[in-house]
């Protein structure tokens, strides 16, 4: 009798607690309702819509070029790669076919982009597990691609470079030689990446195991870029369904089978290799000519269905455009990376503690107006 | 599989293609599109799904429309295996109370782009783990990406 | 030994890492990647092509090369720019013709996108470096481009 | 040469020739407490500039360099405005113990640097149990952050301080454990006794391998003790926000705040004290002139405030189960061991002594 009486005295349970909308881990108004034992993680709700836009709304009433600086709201970090996929289904539907010159700039400030993305994250990343001076070391790297930008697109975040039919001007003179210089100079800093956050035995304890997604999962959830891939599931856009100058550049997909926390990491900085790889290989061979191919000051997509898909920094970017033949579409449809890898993180985190959500949401990479489109 | 062959073997599975409402289209776009009836939906799904040789494991897109009569959903699917893609259309005219199967239970990602379409178009999906609004607020009226939702004081019309 | 190689490997890992922060300890005099806002002022200078605001450039003789085409009024996404125009008499031809009253620019409202001056026919407009944008008075933000009492640049419309 | 001291013996001798004793005595009290929490106050917002500008270095900035020279100022200014922010709180907080949990944090704090021996003569309170009392006054703090998270009525300062007793009930044991060790050395607790034992050379000296390895224990569970990065758990702002003071505005946040880096203050003079000889200069080389005693005490002490600093800016933080398994199956053991390993070596007169 008397030990049910003790037992009933410890009597646990389950409580919530919001995780955001201000929340230093959510990286922006993402609320997580969180479904806690103890430390214990029993249910991860996210709660969109918090900076919710309507982008997509907004498209319906646009014409084609002012869609492209609505995206750069989108995923900000890879704001460049979104104006190209918006650029390309257009391109795409008008079977319009751009110089060889702007498909290599394109990439190469594609990779920049990604690059650049990158580094935010691996600051952002220490910072979540604790190490706050990673941020501004991957600060620091970010900025000169910034400065790269500024120079040559005028805005350091929300560039709005591409238009339909090629780039809205040519490159600067100084971009070339900027590049090279941040290529060398980024080449000694990844490995001090590495032997700052990626080899300390607290980060490794930290991340390794934590958050496991299997293959089946990541494919089934739609996982796609460096979520998808260090699940081992290969899904590099870049690789399926090259666009752009991506076809005519070698480059290895970066793979991880573990599919934790750890592995997400690993595959980023591999990435970091690749999109390096892939600029040096460009670089130097920027084809002469034009910049742009003159379009109709109003753009009119043929009527029928368009997909593209492109690489972001987060994964897959899908573009579905409807159009009924005038000069608004009649539905556009991002396909955004985060949204789907915002959905299995309820999958992921479940069981694991506090500390381990914020881990393995630095890994998902998540950017809310991504989400929120 | 190419695109003919994908036909065929959809066709294949469904003996009386009128009843089932399947029609194949190619025209005015790069993928195969397939429509289907609203109660063969989840049907067709599971079968593309399961099958060894169609095999689509990745929905990579699932998009709802107002077609203006009709509110629809449109699948985008590739196969991870074959590398081969497809499109699933699927419309409802019922506009008041528009009520189309889950296929979350075969893709898990369809669970929060369904509950997209939900919050935005309004459809219901029955079978449906959590269908609840996800961006909008529980008490918001109406469904924004319909063509015909007014709201004078938030949108901005050109 | 499992348990010993543990902790040495662990040791080893924690003095790399210390070791890299502690050469940018020691180099932080010169390292420092922060700019000193306020006091570099005078030599801050942004890129040629950045863009802080759209101006329309005027020439000595106080004439602006903007012929109220109203382009970039129907380019821009946001109703960033309002053109009031008139009919005027052409001092040389004698015949009526546009010419613009205010050329309007809401800042407030500029995603800084870039459509206006890129679709600009004459070049009328284009980027000011200006990056202190910040007001007291959200009314200060609506500017008039077009100075009092400016023409348009002879030559412009041929 | 003793012109500091004189002046407080003119001043003992005065109070004494002009009230009665008692009165005398408490008076005196009383005048050491204001000089203490001047210490106190002084001490602190200077480490937390010292912080700043630390962190700045490591991560490429300047730190704050505005407000007076080098920006000296910047945290008299910062605590001048968080004395005049208004005091807010959750609405069903419980008031009483809300209020509370701040004195304790501070008070206990302000007691462990009473015995802190900053020269031969600067010694405020000199008892024979010196690191007893050290590690029994510095565990009170837990009390004040716990009270505070729980009174808060909020479900983050609930889970941070829940956290800070699990970890402070841990890492006290190898705090002790450590001091254990080298008190086998010296064979007394009174800490002006342990620093002359240490005339014949440092204890890290004496003690040598067993000696370094309870130093960087010491350090390690110090650390977690001030519940300072990379064991923040108490805080973790990326997880919980703010931790523990999540509710606290004003001043009283301003006191947990200042009683953190007073912590780390006296954590970084016990180790300075017990390991590196105190307010003994290296080598004797300034033996002849006593009163740079309170130089090299703070020199030591912030060489080793520095290095928590160091480990502050360059780790990850642990999870919670993770900083458990580290007490429990890392430093304990080791800990035990070592003592044995001291213990024989003390016995053996294997220590080095000059």
């Amino acid at each position: 009798m008397e030990t049910t009486t003790v037992k009933s005295n410890f009597k646990s349970e389950e409580y919530f607690i919001n995780m955001g909308p201000q929340h230093p881990a959510t990286h922006g108004v993402l609320r997580l309702v969180l479904t806690i034992d103890g430390e214990i993680i029993k249910k991860v709700d996210p709660d969109l819509g918090y900076i919710h836009r309507s982008i997509e709304k907004m498209c319906e009433r646009d014409s084609y070029q002012q869609i492209v600086h609505l995206t750069d709201r989108m995923d900000y970090l890879s704001s460049n790669i979104n104006n190209e996929a918006v650029c390309l289904a257009v391109e795409n539907a008008l079977e319009l076919e751009v110089p060889d010159r702007v498909k290599v700039i394109r990439t190469i400030i594609g990779e920049l982009t990604r690059i650049s993305s990158h580094c935010l994250w691996w600051g952002v990343m220490g910072m979540d597990v604790g190490a706050l001076t990673t941020y501004f070391y991957g600060f620091r790297d970010r900025e000169m691609i910034n400065d790269i930008m500024e120079e040559t697109c005028g805005a350091r975040l929300t560039m709005n470079y591409n238009v339909p039919g090629g780039l809205m001007f040519d490159i600067h003179p100084n971009f070339v030689p900027r590049v090279k210089k941040f290529i060398t100079h980024f080449k000694t800093k990844i490995p001090e990446f590495d032997r700052l956050l990626t080899n300390n035995v607290i980060f490794q304890k930290r991340t390794r195991g934590v958050g496991i997604l299997s293959k089946e999962d990541a494919i089934s959830f739609g996982a796609s870029g460096p979520v998808g891939r260090a699940s081992g599931y290969s899904c590099d856009v870049r690789k399926y369904h090259p666009y752009s100058a991506l076809d005519r550049v070698t480059f290895n997909e970066a793979l991880q089978t573990e599919g934790d926390t750890f592995a997400r990491y690993k595959v980023r900085i591999q990435e970091f290799w690749e999109s390096l790889s892939i600029i040096e290989q460009l670089i130097d061979n920027i084809p002469e000519g034009e910049h742009r191919v003159a379009t109709k000051a109003v753009i009119k997509l043929p009527k029928g269905e368009y997909f593209q898909k492109v690489e972001t920094a987060r994964g897959e970017l899908g573009v579905y455009v409807i159009s009924t033949g005038t000069k608004n579409p009649y539905r556009f449809k991002f396909r955004s990376p985060g949204f789907s890898n915002l959905s299995l993180l309820n999958h992921i985190a479940v069981g694991g503690k506090i500390g381990d959500l914020v881990a393995t949401m630095a890994t998902l990479d998540l950017v809310i107006p991504d989400i929120d489109r | 599989m190419t695109n003919e062959e994908l036909q065929r073997k959809i066709e294949s599975w469904y003996p009386d293609p009128e009843a089932s409402g399947l029609v194949f289209s190619e025209e005015e776009s790069q993928f195969l599109n397939v429509s289907i009836s609203p109660k063969d939906l989840y049907d067709l799904m599971s079968k593309l799904k399961a099958d060894d040789d169609t095999y689509f494991d990745y929905l990579f897109c699932l998009t709802g429309v107002d077609w203006g009569e009709e509110l629809g959903v449109v699948y985008h699917l590739e196969s991870t295996q074959h590398r081969h893609q497809l499109v699933v259309k699927v419309s409802t005219p019922d506009r008041e109370h528009p009520v189309l199967a889950t296929v979350s239970s075969i893709w898990k990602t369809a669970e929060f782009h369904e509950r997209e379409v939900f919050d935005f178009f309004g459809i219901n999906f029955t079978d449906h783990p959590n269908m609840k609004r996800l961006f909008l607020t529980d008490e918001w009226e109406g469904y924004p990406l319909r063509k015909d939702y007014e709201d004078e004081i938030n949108m901005i019309l050109k | 030994m499992g348990y010993f190689s543990n902790i040495y490997n662990g040791i080893k890992t924690l003095l790399t890492g210390m070791s890299v922060t502690g050469k940018y300890f020691l180099h932080s005099r010169k390292g420092a990647i922060t700019q000193q806002y306020p006091d570099n002022r005078d030599t801050l200078k942004m890129f040629d092509r950045f863009r802080g605001e759209v101006i329309m450039p005027h020439d000595e003789n106080n004439e602006h090369r903007c012929t109220g085409c109203q382009k970039c009024e129907i380019a821009c996404p946001n109703g960033t720019i309002e053109i009031i125009w008139d009919r005027g008499i052409d001092e040389v031809t004698g015949r009526k013709k546009k010419k613009i009253d205010q050329f309007i620019y809401h800042l407030s409202m500029c995603t800084m996108c870039g459509l206006c001056i890129d679709v600009c026919p004459t070049d009328a407009i284009e980027w000011g470096q200006n990056f202190e944008n910040s007001v007291y008075d959200r009314t200060a933000l609506t500017r008039v481009l077009n100075l009092p009492g400016s023409k348009l640049q002879p030559g412009v419309e041929d | 040469m003793k012109y500091g001291l004189s002046i407080i013996t003119t001043i003992h001798d005065w109070l004494y020739s002009v009230m009665p004793e008692w009165l005398a005595g408490l008076v005196e009290m009383i005048l050491i407490a204001l000089v203490y929490l001047g210490i106190f106050s002084i001490a602190g917002l200077f480490l937390v500039l010292m912080e700043r500008r630390v962190a700045a270095w490591f991560q490429l900035r300047i730190g704050p360099n505005r407000v007076g020279f080098q920006g000296l100022l910047q945290t008299m200014a910062d605590a001048l405005k968080l004395l005049s922010k208004e005091l807010t709180g959750t609405e069903k907080a419980d008031k009483f113990l809300y209020n509370l949990a701040p004195y304790f944090v501070i008070i206990t704090s302000l007691m462990a640097l009473a015995v802190i021996p900053f020269s031969a003569e600067f010694h405020a309170f000199d008892i024979n149990i010196g690191v007893f009392f050290l590690i029994a006054v510095s565990s009170i703090g837990v009390i004040g952050i716990l009270l505070g998270g729980w009174s808060s009525n909020n479900k983050y300062a609930l889970i941070g301080a829940m956290r800070s007793g699990v970890q402070t009930i841990s890492y006290e044991l190898s705090v002790g454990l450590s001091l254990l060790t080298m008190i086998l050395l010296t064979g007394t607790l009174q800490l002006s006794e342990i620093i002359e034992v240490q005339k014949s050379g440092w204890l890290i000296v004496q003690g040598h391998i067993p000696a370094v390895i309870a130093f960087m224990i010491f350090m390690i569970a110090g650390t977690a003790e001030t519940n300072r990065a990379p064991f923040d758990m108490v805080e973790a702002e990326s997880e919980l926000g703010a931790g523990f003071h999540t509710e606290y505005s004003g001043m009283k946040f301003a006191y947990f705040f200042l009683a953190e880096f007073i912590n780390m203050f006296i954590i970084a003079a016990i180790a300075a004290t017990v390991f590196f000889g105190g307010w003994l200069s290296p080598f004797g080389i300034t033996e002849s002139i006593p009163s740079l005693g309170v130089l090299w005490f703070l020199i030591k002490t912030l060489l080793l405030v520095f290095l928590m600093m160091w480990f502050r800016w360059t780790f990850p933080r642990l999870r919670v189960d993770q900083l458990l398994t580290l007490e429990w199956k890392y430093l304990l053991p080791i800990n035990l061991v070592n003592i044995v390993i001291m213990a024989l070596l003390v016995w053996g007169k294997l220590i080095i002594k000059f």
